[in-house]
């Protein structure tokens, strides 16, 4: 017999903290999966931010810096800059990225900053308990929109891929789910796609991946992926935003 | 001793983290302080090293906390209301147990205010602006060459202690010129070297993690006890001060930095005037000199401490001497015009002179 | 022995550059010296200042309240200024702006040039400057003409070094006008 | 008793269900025994053993990386 | 007396900002005071007002700016890292004498810290964590009821002292339910009206200008000292604290908040242990109660001052009381398992009790 | 004789501050032309940024608050939301929004906060003296790029009004310059039209205007007009990119 | 007269919910109440604490070091928690999850219920928080059974009410356990 | 002699020049005198007016509101 699929080296053989079907173990996996592929993770420098992710050392093999809530790319930035032979990567959610730490990822990626940027986006802040998220979609109940998102007073879901593609320093900007093995197998690749990019010192590399939160949405996880699927694909398309040669 | 230049405070911080070793700076633009990324965008691409101008004063100190993850000396520089925007990435690098240099050449406020000589953020540096509950070192530099100096002092004792510095000063201490004498640098030969620091694993078996994060059962308070036993053996071992015309004064006059400098004139047109004036002045902020304000007090029982504010550093000069000594206070808020003269202290060393015992 | 100097006048007058020129003098003498600037409320095209400081002691205050020496470059500056000045302080006047007639004090040591026409004269209207820092330095001997005309090498960027000699010649030119008298 | 191809590691299991999903054969079912953890578990049944593609798509979509897939090798084990 | 209903600390200050027709809330997810938003969000919009989830503090704080520049009253709610970030724009709500009001529910810290009940961001708080040098009043609820009433109070005294106000928790308060009691609020008759605020000009003569800038000769000097009157005038007028047996108290054990709740348990302990042991509370942290722990420590001259942090309220216990009193400190920087019991601060008056004068 | 051209009503009758040839005052006058044009001046509430134009309740006869550097659209968030029956605009520059405002002003953007944003792109930090600004073109010299801006390290220019133009919230997004009297007409119009997108309660409505520098760029006023077109305008496209119905 | 109780479970088994009950109840009898919850380091699903006091007088601290009285559900609970009490203290044991056989304390005034089971026999497993709550109450006598009934109102959801029969139920056959020894 | 079509405020203006760049008939010169501010302010010359078509496209450009423009009423003052 042989083995054809086992825990990736990069990731510590430890339970995760994560409620059952949370998808955020199932994107450790690739990023490990990604470190493995390259044997980078040696190498490898983690920036952590807040939010469910925020133990990423407990799980990931690696050197970690911790970052406030939203400045993982400032962290990163610092950390590639002073060690420009690591490789770097920041993991980040959607409170996070899209809503408090807006002007560091925009910059970041308008620098063309050389690391590897990872996105979770689950439609909601899930640490601090479900409220309202940048990526929030319209009617949808959470703790800070009891009456669902009113597009007219709460604005809309901000597409996250889509704003990083535009700027000039992105080199490579693109969104996957993991809701299904197909969208699995496209997301581990982006995620390794995303890892050469900063290899080969082709600039900011930036991956989407809409991810479920059974905790915050009120559903089990056979309910939570299944909406990845019907909610939240339709809103974000899947896609490559960007892809500089 | 080397070549005196004339140099302005401003550049003579830049000069002193470079010659420190530092190589990677990051800020954001603002008055009065906007010679420092000047000269560091000139000089620091030349060296090899990094100069970001990043969009925020959130995302300089951020980088600064990255890079000194990495192990390297690293510094950004601000100005008052860009201070208070890093409040937070302070506390991260206390928490975290990052060295790093964060230079304040103050504005006068509050809000927006204008880029006069001001000493109105002592508090927010000294009694620390951030949350949580921790410390940095303070210096106070009211000369040229002190800007030079404590600059280099700032990277070796945030090293030393693993605990953020920063470096308080204005526009009087930062645009003034003076001759500067440029001493050799060689890093102390006892500093701990930095084995927390994220480098990649490379085949180490421990992980390295930079956090402030403590989740684990009585873990957080330790991890404050430890903090705080750090800044305990600071306040024993680094508290500096310059005095002068203490052993015989009535009445001693303290302050720090620009306030300080011109006050320390006014002591010396009393001492020209017959008048047993001593002068007292902290050199660094955190530790406060306590040691020699009780030394101090014990013979000569009334102070007058000046500052460019309504008065903060008052309150350490207060908790420090001793008991049956008397503290007053002298203050200019500071805007344009209202830098007090030599002779405006002077008026008010007469005032004060004689009152106590 | 501590030297104090205010000088004032409008931005491009040259103010500032007398300045450091003085500090630097200073310094090359081996003296203590500081060099404070300030700009006023108006940040464009208003006054400029700035206060020298040359001693053999350390040197406290970089601003005193009574200066002991000036040089007034124009009529504004002279109306803000001339009240601050200590009894008996030298200060030197240019003429060419500022009006004979409505001269407010009469307890100070002063001196008036027509700095403005003494600069065409030498060829370029910018010297007055270093005629009126020749002037200053030679009257109140705060720092020595040699050490003046040797810190132009270290205040003057490269490209203007050429510029030097005509340097000189206003430096003595002010400074002639107290030695003759 | 063939070795078995599909391992789910019944301590990570957090019984979410998401492998039963992916199996294109849909061999995995959920057991009714709660785990120390206090989760029903994931099973893989013996028998399906031989029905069993080892085609990981089970330990792909798992969150929690608790399945371990073999492949029996080609040509036997020579 | 209306009904007394069991309510959470947290949402009875939802409840008072309410009651004291607050309609304006701005804020930013953070634990431990998401009730606060979350209560917001359900009634606020039902009531015609504004409730937006910001996409950071620092854009809370500045909408609660503009809001309360408009002369409405307003508030954010946030717990220390993100009370951090929002010290730039207190600083410039404090220089543009701005009322608001700005909750914290402090976290454990420094860095991220953890959720457990904390008092160390009291410097932060009280000694203003913003530049520039600028006071704000502070108070420190220690019940349910007192997060009701104290939210409302400090509506009142922010408009009147045209000074942003703070209301300084924590979990411990903010968490745990107690009977309230909803008493009806009317608008103090004799508030000043806010005839500062932007409102369009509407053919007034005069333009409304909020702002913080003040270049002209002196002009920012003056505006210090403005609002240096008016936080003299607040400390005059409005120290408020609790205290029990003091009369013929040999110990008094202080503190605020959370803290205080607990060691007033370790009082009684002491109490009927036959000790003669006092209790003063510091309900509003600035104007700090000077002159209760003046009079206190006439006839007592022994202090134990108790905070979850590793000592910062102490200073101004050490400033305020009788020259000739002690002040002792116990202090459990707060993380998981660090919250003090009675039963510890009771051995801790043993320790000290008798040990003075 | 009639008269055909004269100070709008909105703009107080003083001297400005702004060095000779600075087109800030331009840009006020055509901003107080759009108030008298739309008699909203006793409605309008301003918000000023901090940078060269913080004066601006110098220069205009209204209600004016500050706001602290990159925080107006928050501040003006605030403003409107408490006060929905007034007029009310920002003014900033490209330091105060597309660098330390890049959250706000992309926020409020997103919420589709019914204001009017002027934006003041004169690629350069005046008021500190002419730092490099996010929208400094590759190469140009600044204070703190003193080899040029180097995009491979200090990232590219950001073309604000295109990345406003890509949020779901924003209403209007256009990008003027006012370099020649045929661009300010334009400008002129294009400001009237965000006043009105305003008015009609449609969402937030986002101005661009290129503007000279003429001190930090160390140029005189028309070398530094002439510098607007051959090197922003091939940058910074003008017109417009999101329009509403 | 000041009663406290420290209740502990794991999630799911109603601990705050009758951490809420019974504030709610001495409210109702014009007491002072404080309720007090706490999680443990574990945020999901792991242990549910709460402590709450009643009390004729003003309360002080709502947490206590030596609780006088407990509620304990579980074995992990008891295990955590049991060294904590006050000797003498009143404690509800669950013994239908908590071992019997390896007690740790003989200075506590025990009282020991097969919860769930008593539970199942009423028709619904979750009411064994209320029966745990009907006994304290009947013990310490801290509040009344008829508050505690009559806070049933306040504190369960509007649709819940219907289930106040069962919950009255379920308290009334806790009390019922002391009443009858 | 007719008033002015186009009038320059000697005081606010500070002699950028950008006027005469508007001005399609380049009718405004700099004058060779400083004026009280220390600028060379434009000048629209009396022997202009006649050309000048009151497009105002000078009133337009100028960033300091310092011209203003008046133009004939038609059929003369009626
Ligand atoms: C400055 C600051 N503000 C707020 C918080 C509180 N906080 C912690 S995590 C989080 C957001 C979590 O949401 P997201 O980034 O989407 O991550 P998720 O948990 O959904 O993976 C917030 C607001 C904080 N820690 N610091
Ligand atoms: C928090 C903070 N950081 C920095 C500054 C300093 N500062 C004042 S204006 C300005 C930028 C000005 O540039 P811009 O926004 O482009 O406006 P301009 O002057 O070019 O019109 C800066 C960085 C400040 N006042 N506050
Ligand atoms: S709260 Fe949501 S995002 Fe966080 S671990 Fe649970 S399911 Fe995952
Ligand atoms: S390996 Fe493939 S066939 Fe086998 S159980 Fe897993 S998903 Fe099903
Ligand atoms: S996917 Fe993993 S965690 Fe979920 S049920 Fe299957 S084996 Fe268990
Ligand atoms: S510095 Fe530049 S932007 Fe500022 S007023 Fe002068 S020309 Fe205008
Ligand atoms: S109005 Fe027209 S024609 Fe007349 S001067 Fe002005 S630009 Fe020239
Ligand atoms: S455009 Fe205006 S300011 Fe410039 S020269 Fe002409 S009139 Fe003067
Ligand atoms: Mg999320
Ligand atoms: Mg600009």
């Amino acid at each position: 017999m042989k083995t054809v699929f086992s825990r990736p080296a990069s990731l510590k053989d430890v339970a995760t903290h994560f409620c059952p079907g949370c998808q955020h173990g199932l994107i450790h996996r690739l990023v490990a999966d990604a470190m493995d592929h390259f044997g980078v993770q040696q190498q490898t420098i983690g920036v952590a931010s807040v939010g469910c992710s925020v133990f990423l050392y407990e799980y990931f093999d690696i050197d970690v810096v911790e970052a406030p809530h939203g400045r993982a790319p400032a962290v990163a930035t610092g950390v590639k800059r002073a060690r420009p032979e690591s490789c770097v990567f920041t993991y980040q959610g959607d409170g996070d990225l899209a809503a408090i730490g807006t002007s560091e990822i925009i910059h970041a990626a308008n620098r063309g900053e050389n690391f590897t940027a990872l996105f979770v986006n689950n439609t909601t802040y899930g640490m601090t308990g479900g409220q309202m998220a940048p990526t929030t979609l319209p009617g949808q109940r959470s703790l800070t929109s009891p009456e669902g998102r009113d597009v007219a007073l709460d604005g809309y879901p901000m597409r996250m891929a889509e704003v990083i593609a535009a700027l000039d320093g992105t080199a490579y900007s693109v969104r996957v789910a993991v809701n299904s093995p197909k969208n699995i197998l496209a997301a581990g690749k982006a995620i390794k796609k995303a890892f050469e990019y900063q290899l080969e010192n082709k600039g900011f590399a930036f991956v989407e991946v809409l991810s479920s939160c059974p905790t915050n949405w009120g559903m089990d996880a056979l309910a939570a992926n299944e909406r990845v699927e019907t909610e939240m694909i339709p809103y974000f398309n899947l896609g490559t935003f960007k892809e500089r040669s | 001793m080397s070549e005196r230049q004339l140099v302005a405070g401003n550049i003579a911080v830049a000069m002193g983290a470079l010659a420190a070793g530092c190589r990677h700076y990051f800020g954001y633009p603002i008055t009065p302080q906007s010679d420092i990324p000047a000269y560091m965008s000139a000089e620091l691409r030349k060296l090899g090293g990094t100069f970001i101008q990043a969009e925020s004063e959130i995302a300089s100190i951020n980088m600064l906390l990255g890079a000194s993850a990495c192990g390297f000396r690293a510094m950004t520089s601000s100005s008052s209301p860009g201070i208070s925007l890093k409040q937070e990435g302070i506390s991260y690098m206390a928490g975290s147990e990052l060295p790093g240099l964060i230079v304040n050449i103050c504005r006068s406020g509050p809000g927006l205010g204008g880029i006069d000589a001001s000493q109105a953020d002592y508090f927010q540096s000294v009694k620390t602006g951030g949350h949580g509950g921790y410390r940095t070192i303070v210096v106070a530099p009211a000369s040229v060459q002190e800007m030079y100096d404590l600059t280099i002092l700032s990277f070796d004792l945030s090293d030393r202690y693993r605990m953020p510095a920063l470096l308080l000063a204005d526009s009087l201490v930062g645009q003034m010129k003076e001759a500067l004498e440029l001493k050799p640098y060689t890093l102390p030969s006892d500093l701990p070297a930095k084995e927390w620091a994220v480098t990649g694993k490379l085949w180490r078996s421990d992980q390295r993690i930079v956090k402030s994060l403590y989740l684990g059962e009585g873990e957080l308070e330790q991890h404050n006890w430890k903090l705080w036993r750090r800044a305990e053996e600071l306040k024993e071992k680094e508290q500096r001060s310059e005095g002068k015309y203490l052993d015989d004064a009535k009445l001693i006059v303290t302050g720090f930095g620009s306030a300080a400098r011109i006050a320390k004139t006014a002591v010396e047109m009393a001492r020209e005037a017959g008048m047993q004036v001593g002068f007292l002045r902290p050199i660094t902020l955190f530790p406060f000199p306590e040691k020699a304000f009780a030394e101090a007090t014990v013979s000569c029982k009334q102070l007058l401490c000046v500052e460019l504010s309504t008065g903060q550093m008052v309150e350490d000069v207060r908790l420090s001497v001793a008991r049956d000594a008397e503290v007053a206070f002298y203050g200019r808020p500071p805007g344009t015009g209202s830098l007090p003269t030599p002779e405006e202290l002077f008026a008010q060393i007469q005032k004060h002179y004689g009152k106590g015992a | 022995m501590t030297h104090d100097v205010f000088m004032t006048g409008f931005g491009g007058q040259g103010v500032l550059m007398i300045g450091n020129l003085l500090a630097y003098a200073g310094i090359l003498e081996g003296k203590n010296v500081s060099y404070y600037p300030s700009y006023g409320v108006e940040k464009r095209g208003g006054a400029a200042n700035c206060m020298v400081m040359v001693s053999d002691a350390e040197i406290g205050s970089p601003v005193i309240g009574a200066p002991s020496a000036g040089i007034i470059l124009n009529q504004a500056s002279y109306d803000l200024n001339i009240a601050r000045f200590k009894p008996g302080a030298f200060c030197l006047l240019n003429s060419s702006l500022i009006d004979e007639g409505a001269l407010k004090r009469d307890d100070l040591a002063t001196v008036r040039l027509p700095l403005n026409e003494m600069a065409l004269e030498l060829g370029d209207a910018r010297l007055l400057n270093m005629i009126a820092v020749g002037c200053y330095a030679a009257s109140c001997q705060s720092v020595s003409l040699d050490a003046l005309k040797g810190a132009l090498k270290k205040v003057l960027p490269e490209r203007n070094h050429r510029f030097i000699p005509l340097n000189i010649q206003a430096i003595d030119l002010g400074a002639a006008q107290i030695n003759k008298g | 008793m063939p070795s078995m191809k599909v391992v789910i590691d019944e301590a990570r299991c957090k019984g979410c269900a998401l492998c039963t999903l992916a199996c294109p054969k849909k061999l995995i079912r959920m057991s009714e025994k709660l785990n120390r953890q206090g989760f029903l578990p994931a099973v893989f049944p013996e028998a399906c053993n031989q029905d069993c593609t080892s085609c990981a798509l089970c330990a792909q979509m798992c969150p929690d990386v608790a399945i371990t897939v073999q492949k029996e090798e080609k040509g036997g084990a020579q």
